[in-house]
């Protein structure tokens, strides 16, 4: 009973939150948002606990029947396995944390943010259907349910005209993505005759070798499985698809935290994990796969290095782990890539609410050109920033670099050519990474304070309230011994007990081929990422004159990378104008024109038509009298003549 | 023959009366030589037998519809030498179509062949003993009393629909209306008003009342009667 | 077959007509008529719902045609009264009777004047409707698919806005040309058939040339209905005059009539052609999906954006209808119901605010989730349907039609499920300018949140379509079989002429 | 000429041929007064008598009553539509003062 509880406790909170708000007020709700999302998290730590020292066993929860339509069945149920209860867990505790930490963030609000406080729940309960769901149409639900949520939170400041961009912008991104998604279903579907991830999964033998043709022939589940992965990009925001994430750093920073970096982005991850199995056989989409994703990690890494907006060089850096994830998957190592995916929830979400702790501390400012020399002010943040920035950067032994770098070993075990683009990708990465995050240290926490307003400088400055600091302890905390405790369990010797078959068994002789590696490739990260951290103490402690040189000298490169790669405004001339244009002159044109032009026409045709033959109409009943007896001797005549 | 003979006197009359009511310059002229028409026609069905039409046509179209023709001519202050105006115009063509109409007409009878079978189809064959009138009442209110109940209907529709446009109704003729006599109370008519010595009528604003208003209206002491009001006057103009 | 021992059907057909002889005979003065028509179309169109609830309860799924009245009409034409429901049609009836106290109720104070002539029509419009979802005849059915044309025509016409007559002319012509050729096509199989009795036609096959042109005329009156590219332009237009309540039944009945007609006559009664016109079906949906979609991205009138958008989700109906299979037919049928709830909800949205600001431009509006909470929630969840997220009832028609269309052709899936995209963009983009940014005006300063009365109308949709999301199994249920039969019928009636061709082939090829 | 003797050398054509001749004089005068309506409506009635004329004929020609009868309904006929006219004719000349049709141009299109 415990699971099914720690799934719909969240929806309970959303609901009574969302609806009676404004009856029971803010503080009620929060209360009971909060306590309900403290319930779901017991459930869901006790059922993880459960399942991995073998209490109980892996299984379904049952729930009711959902579409039951022409031989497509599909049913609401909880799957229960190793995988789903890692995520669970994963997801309440760090929502509980968030929703925690939102008392303090939210509090300076003029509107009341029982709102706010649903959607987070509301948020929590979709991903928690996501990833307990035991066929994909359930798990199609949470993922276009935890779009939604995102929806409402990135535009929650809805009278930001910028906030309210971005949140179509991550949605309509998000939605092309889930065509491609919701077409692999239908694909799944109409291979396997069900999409329930057993029948899927016990019938993949029998449909090795099936074709279909699109542009030539290719396997099916290659098709299924690359239809799939275009649903992962858009929601993990890899690379032509990413453009939607740095622009959802508009609405709270919570919400960032929790959506954009610990949970839903990895949503693409767990797909892949999910439908390891299916996944494995298709060679060809591994290699697509490790591919996007090395690139993914490298391209938003140099991004994120001459950002200056905190959030986004955070938010590029998500990108850019998120890509780490994928080069994992890409080589066949699932366990490798959930591994990473639950460090880096830690670490990512602390990062975030510890940017979240500063932006609070210095009265919603973002730039970080505006910032500098805050640690004296805001200490324990920037202790916590510190932890997270050396799990980010990989550094032992924080947790993220067993994760980070069992993936590059993993990557390089893999052996094939699409692999190694991924390793060398990912070491590039990890030297940017570590650059940018002590570029964001040093340029929040040190030198002088560059705060616009004097009154900044002095006492307004404070320290986040208590209710933001413990969660960020108790995820700093995560933060450093995570990957330390979990890799026996995750990747290393007790793995294969642990998952019990919840992640494609196959991958396990990448994990084994992790053990013959040459050394050099285990500290090629760690070197990458140490002298990262030097030459960021380099360009802005030691020299602080050589970024603006050096971006003056390698100005169009400075340029392309501050202007993220120009891809938004690429885009923005091949798709969006180009689809506001062509709207336009459709309806315009079209619409208006051709096809109602036909219509008007032979309306206007038969007005001017009976203009000409009213004329005849003369009204004297004399000439009408004649005109009939006429006709009828015409008539007669005519009748006479030609009988 | 005799009978022959007066076929052919009633219809060379029936034809120049028929051409006299057309070329007649005065209408009452027109009129008498149309009830001369009406007589010899009737003369024309009692020759074929037809008995109950030709007294009718006598009864009703002379009696009733050609006199009002005549009434309508007579009472109707027409200059009736205008109307004339133009009728040379006219003649040569109405002379063409009649004749065109004529020739047709003759061409076909001239090519008339009655079918061999004409005599058995009857739908009402005349019995043998009975008189027309009885033979005409024996169809008339069996076979075709739905058409002959229309027709009454038909007749009534006229008749209704010939007062509806012709009644004049004057605002200001004096109508009884018994519900308002018997209605009426003492302080709808009466006023009763305290006359101090040496006040005149206007002083105390009190006017008589316009009786041929349908509802007096409520005296007002104060101020000045109110007007008829225009929804009264257009209301009762439009039925004239 | 009528397992009732009562004419059920002709209750609900013939009750909204006497509410109407009821409206007629009201005297008195203006307000007081006003008052009492208003109470006497709600009870009556609440009584027929209610009645209209036993179909809900009895009706028994895969049983064929149930509630079955049959009584000679016209004995020398052979046409008779026949009346009847199966799982296709049991649940527009349902929808046509939920709709209307709807209407009524949203009608309740935006219309002041002929209060009692606008009930009637819509009563009369509801005879009309539900009668042509039950008729057995096609006669029957002919008569009551024109007559919905004349209270809609009125209600367009005399309540509409500003350009009223010219839309209610257009609506009127457009579906009347349509109408001719199916005339024609009733006529020509009443002559080949000898009967127009829609279940004895349904076992009837006609030659495919036949087939061919009865095609062709059942199309032009369906595809206005529906009304499918390039024949939909009637529909913004008389959306936009309508007034909300004309334009709820609009989108959330009278589109589906044409559908239903697809469904209904072509598919199963003219299998070759419908095999052989399924190209250009889907062709016509996919151009509906995507081209629709756009131009509503385009527009400025609410109504009007929301009128392209039933156009495009009709397109992916006709999309599902012509997969023949049991998903597609299944997920188009489901379509045309969540269609239903979600777009008549959209129209009450945009009336709600018409009511009070008295504009449909998009740009007049902006920040009113600022007043108007509740009303933002609504209109959220009912976007959010229209889009076709999971959980709601837009989705799993959506879902369904895919899968159909992909067994048909991976292209077709994802063109038709384009929408998913498109759709997202033009009622995000709607909803943001609506209802969020900031209130600049001065009149929508003091907006007021939705009144207790539109809460009662909000509800009972609201319910409806997270009902419909979550649990659609208690609505598929209903036509799950006789979808299943349909497609079952639809191969077996193409397979014979294949067979052989087939054969044929394989001969030759040795 | 089968048609029957209706009198001793009359037959159905005699009756015919007055009804003809009825039927061009009335169609004569109304190209003749097209000003005076009253006269119009005059011919209108010869042209009616001109039809009853031929109803008769054929009547006792065929010895079939139903000619006759038609002949009376054509009488009704005619009757209501000369009082309708001629109440039309007064109210019109009440409103214009005149008679003259062709100042009748109200339904010019």
């Amino acid at each position: 009973m415990l699971f099914p509880i720690a799934v719909f406790a969240p929806l309970l909170g959303a609901a009574i939150a969302g609806l009676s708000g404004r009856v029971i007020g803010d503080r009620a709700a929060q209360a009971v948002t909060i306590g309900l999302m403290i319930a779901a998290a017991a459930c869901g730590i006790v059922t993880w606990v459960a399942l991995i020292t073998g209490v109980t066993h892996a299984g379904t929860d049952f729930i009711s029947d959902w579409i039951v339509a022409g031989g497509f069945h599909v049913n609401w149920a909880l799957r229960y396995d190793a995988l789903s209860v890692t995520m669970v867990a994963m997801v309440t505790f760090i929502a509980t944390l968030i929703h925690i930490y939102s008392i303090g963030y939210m509090g300076h609000e003029e509107r009341p943010t029982y709102r706010f406080f649903a959607y987070l729940s509301l948020f929590s309960f979709a991903m928690l259907m996501l990833v307990t769901a035991n066929n994909l149409l359930q798990l199609f639900f949470g993922w276009e349910g935890v779009g939604l949520a995102s929806y409402l939170l990135i535009g929650y400041w809805y009278d930001k005209p910028s906030a309210c961009a971005a949140a179509i912008k991550a949605f309509v991104v998000n939605r092309i993505a889930d065509l491609f998604f919701a077409v692999g279903i239908a694909m799944l579907f109409a291979t396997f005759g069900s999409i329930g991830f057993n029948s899927i999964f016990a019938g993949l033998g029998a449909h090795l070798q099936d074709r279909i043709s699109l542009f030539g022939s290719h396997h099916v589940l290659g098709v299924i499985g690359l239809l799939l992965f275009i649903g992962a990009m858009g929601k993990s925001a890899q690379i032509g698809l990413h453009v939607w994430l740095p622009d959802a750093m508009e609405g709270p920073t919570p919400v960032s935290a929790l959506i954009h970096a610990a949970t839903m982005v990895t949503a693409g991850v767990f797909l892949m994990a999910r439908m390891s199995p299916l996944i494995s056989l298709a060679a060809p989409v591994l290699a697509v796969i490790a591919i996007i994703g090395g690139t993914t990690a490298l391209f938003a890494a140099t991004i994120g290095c001459v950002q200056t907006d905190i959030k986004r060089v955070i938010a590029y850096s998500t990108c850019s782990q998120l890509g780490y994830m994928f080069v994992a998957a890409g080589a066949g190592a699932f366990q490798v890539s959930i591994f990473h995916l639950i460090t880096h929830a830690f670490f990512k979400a602390l990062l975030f609410l510890g940017a979240g702790s500063v932006i609070h501390a210095v009265h919603g400012e973002q730039d970080m050109r505006k910032m500098g020399g805050l640690w004296r002010n805001i200490p324990v943040t920037y202790a916590v920033m510190w932890v997270g920035s050396l799990a980010l950067a990989g550094i032992p032994p924080f947790a993220g670099y067993y994760s980070k770098d069992a993936i590059l070993e993993a990557a390089y075990a893999a052996g094939n050519a699409a692999a190694h683009y991924g390793y060398w990708c990912g070491v590039l990465a990890a030297f940017l990474t570590a650059f940018y995050s002590w570029r964001l240290l040093l340029m929040t926490f040190h030198g002088k304070s560059r705060l616009e307003h004097a009154s900044h400088a002095g006492h307004a400055v404070h320290e986040s309230p208590l209710v933001m600091l413990v969660p960020l302890l108790l995820l700093a905390t995560g933060a450093t011994i995570a990957g330390y405790l979990l890799k026996p369990w995750f990747i290393g010797a007790h793995q294969a007990t642990y998952w019990h078959g919840a992640i494609d068994a196959a991958s396990a002789t990448v994990l084994a081929a992790m053990e013959h590696i040459p050394g050099w490739v285990g500290y090629a990260p760690l070197v990458a990422g140490l002298s990262g951290v030097a030459l960021a103490y380099l360009m802005y402690v030691a020299a602080p004159g050589l970024p603006a040189r050096l971006a003056s000298l390698f100005r169009p490169i400075y340029l392309l990378l501050l202007n993220k790669w120009y891809v938004d405004e690429i885009y923005d001339v091949i798709f969006v104008r180009p689809y506001r244009y062509l709207a336009g002159k459709l309806w315009q044109i079209g619409d208006v024109e051709l096809i109602d032009g036909v219509p008007n026409g032979l309306a206007a045709l038969a007005a001017d038509a009976s203009g000409q033959v009213v004329r005849l109409q003369t009204g004297s009943m004399a000439v009408y009298a004649f005109t009939m007896l006429i006709g009828l001797v015409v008539l007669i005549s005519t009748f006479l003549l030609f009988r | 023959m005799l009978i022959t003979a007066v076929f052919w006197i009633f219809a060379t009359i029936l034809v120049v009366s028929a051409a006299l009511v057309v070329s007649a310059r005065n209408p009452v002229h027109s009129v008498l030589f149309l009830i001369l028409c009406f007589f010899n026609a009737a003369g024309l069905f009692l020759l074929a037998g037809a008995e109950f039409l030709a007294l009718i046509l006598v009864v009703v179209y002379v009696g009733a519809v050609a006199v009002l023709f005549l009434f309508v001519v007579m009472m109707l202050d027409v200059n009736f030498t205008q109307l004339r105006e133009g009728v040379q115009r006219y003649a040569p063509v109405g002379a063409t179509i009649g004749v065109v109409l004529l020739a047709e007409l003759l061409m076909t009878f001239g090519g008339v062949r009655v079918a061999p079978s004409l005599a058995t189809l009857h739908v009402a064959p005349i019995a043998a003993q009975t008189s027309n009138t009885e033979a005409l009442g024996l169809v008339l209110y069996t076979h075709y009393v739905l058409a002959f109940q229309l027709s009454g209907l038909v007749l009534l529709v006229a008749m209704i629909g010939a007062i509806v446009l012709t009644l004049r109704d004057k605002p200001r003729a004096r109508r009884q209306s018994i519900a308002r006599q018997t209605t009426r109370e003492v302080g709808d008519t009466l006023l009763m008003v305290d006359v101090r010595p040496g006040q005149t009528m206007a002083e105390l604003g009190i006017f008589r009342p316009l009786t041929t208003l349908p509802q007096a209206p409520a005296l007002d002491l104060i101020g000045p009667t109110p007007p008829v009001s225009a929804d009264d006057a257009t209301g009762r103009g439009d039925a004239a | 077959m009528n397992t009732l021992g009562f004419p059920l059907l002709s209750l609900l057909v013939w009750l909204p007509l006497l509410g109407a002889g009821v409206l007629m005979l009201l005297r008195g003065d203006e307000p007081r008529v006003a008052a009492l028509a208003r109470w006497v179309a709600l009870a009556t169109s609440l009584a027929v719902f209610a009645a209209s609830l036993v179909l809900w309860f009895r009706f028994v799924p895969g049983q064929g045609f149930q509630f079955v009245e049959n009584h000679v009409w016209l004995p020398d034409f052979s046409v008779s009264y026949h009346l009847g429901v199966d799982g296709i049609s049991v649940l527009f009836v349902l929808l046509s009777t939920a709709l209307t106290p709807i209407c009524v109720l949203a009608s309740w104070e935006s219309i002041h004047s002929r209060v009692r002539e606008y009930m009637m029509a819509f009563l009369v419009l509801e005879t009309m409707m539900v009668g042509m979802f039950c008729s057995l005849d096609f006669v029957m059915f002919y008569m009551f698919f024109e007559g919905v044309l004349i209270p809609m025509y009125l209600i367009i016409g005399v309540w509409g806005g500003q350009r009223r007559v010219y839309a209610s002319v257009k609506f009127f012509l457009f579906t009347l040309a349509g109408s001719v050729l199916m005339l024609l096509a009733l006529l020509s199989m009443w002559l080949f058939a000898g009967t127009t009795d829609i279940p004895t036609l349904l076992h009837t096959s006609f030659p495919p040339a036949m087939q061919f042109w009865l095609f062709l005329a059942f199309l032009a009156s369906f595809a206005v209905k529906v009304p499918m590219w390039p024949v939909h332009t009637w529909l913004p237009d008389a959306h936009v005059e309508a007034p909300t309540a004309g334009s709820v039944i609009l989108a959330g009945v009278l589109l589906k009539m044409g559908a239903y007609g697809f469904l209904r006559f072509s598919v199963p009664m003219l299998p070759n052609a419908s095999a052989h016109f399924a190209p250009l079906m889907f062709a016509l949906g996919v151009i509906a999906v995507i081209y629709t979609a756009m131009v509503a991205f385009a527009q400025t009138d609410m109504k009007k954006l929301i009128a392209y958008s039933s156009v495009a989700h009709m397109g992916v109906v006709v999309i599902g209808i012509f997969t023949f299979n049991p998903q597609g037919i299944d997920g188009a049928i489901f379509q045309m119901l969540s269609h239903g709830i979600v777009s008549a909800a959209l129209f009450l949205c945009v009336g709600v605010v018409y009511d009070r600001i008295h504009t449909r431009e998009i740009a007049r509006y902006g920040g009113l989730a600022d007043r108007m909470p509740k009303y933002a929630l609504a209109f959220m969840v009912f976007t959010m349907a229209s889009v076709g997220l999971p959980g709601t009832a837009g989705f799993v028609g959506e879902i369904l039609v895919l899968i159909g269309a992909f067994k048909v052709n991976f292209w077709l899936a994802l063109l038709g499920g384009s929408g998913m995209i498109l759709g997202a963009i033009y009622a995000l983009s709607l909803y943001r300018r609506v209802i969020f940014g900031r209130i600049t005006r001065d009149d929508l300063k003091s907006i007021l949140d939705l009144s207790p009365r539109e809460v009662a109308i909000f509800l009972p949709l609201l319910a409806l379509t997270l009902w419909m999301g979550v649990y659609p199994s208690s609505f598929t249920r209903f036509f799950d079989p006789d979808a299943v039969a349909l497609s079952a019928q639809h191969m077996a009636a193409l397979a014979p002429p294949h067979a052989g061709i087939q054969t044929k082939l394989a001969e030759l090829a040795r | 000429m089968s048609g029957g003797q209706i009198l001793p050398g009359i037959g159905l054509m005699h009756y015919l041929s007055v009804g003809a001749l009825l039927l061009v004089l009335g169609m004569f005068g109304i190209f003749l007064n097209r000003k005076n309506v009253i006269t119009i409506m005059m011919s209108i009635e010869l042209i009616l008598v001109g039809v009853n004329i031929n109803l008769v004929g054929f009547s006792a020609a065929l010895h079939d009553i139903t000619g006759q009868v038609l002949a009376l309904f054509v009488l009704t006929v005619a009757a209501a539509e000369a009082a309708i006219g001629l109440a039309i004719v007064v109210i019109y000349f009440r409103n214009r003062g005149s008679i003259e049709v062709e100042d009748v141009t109200l339904m010019r299109g």
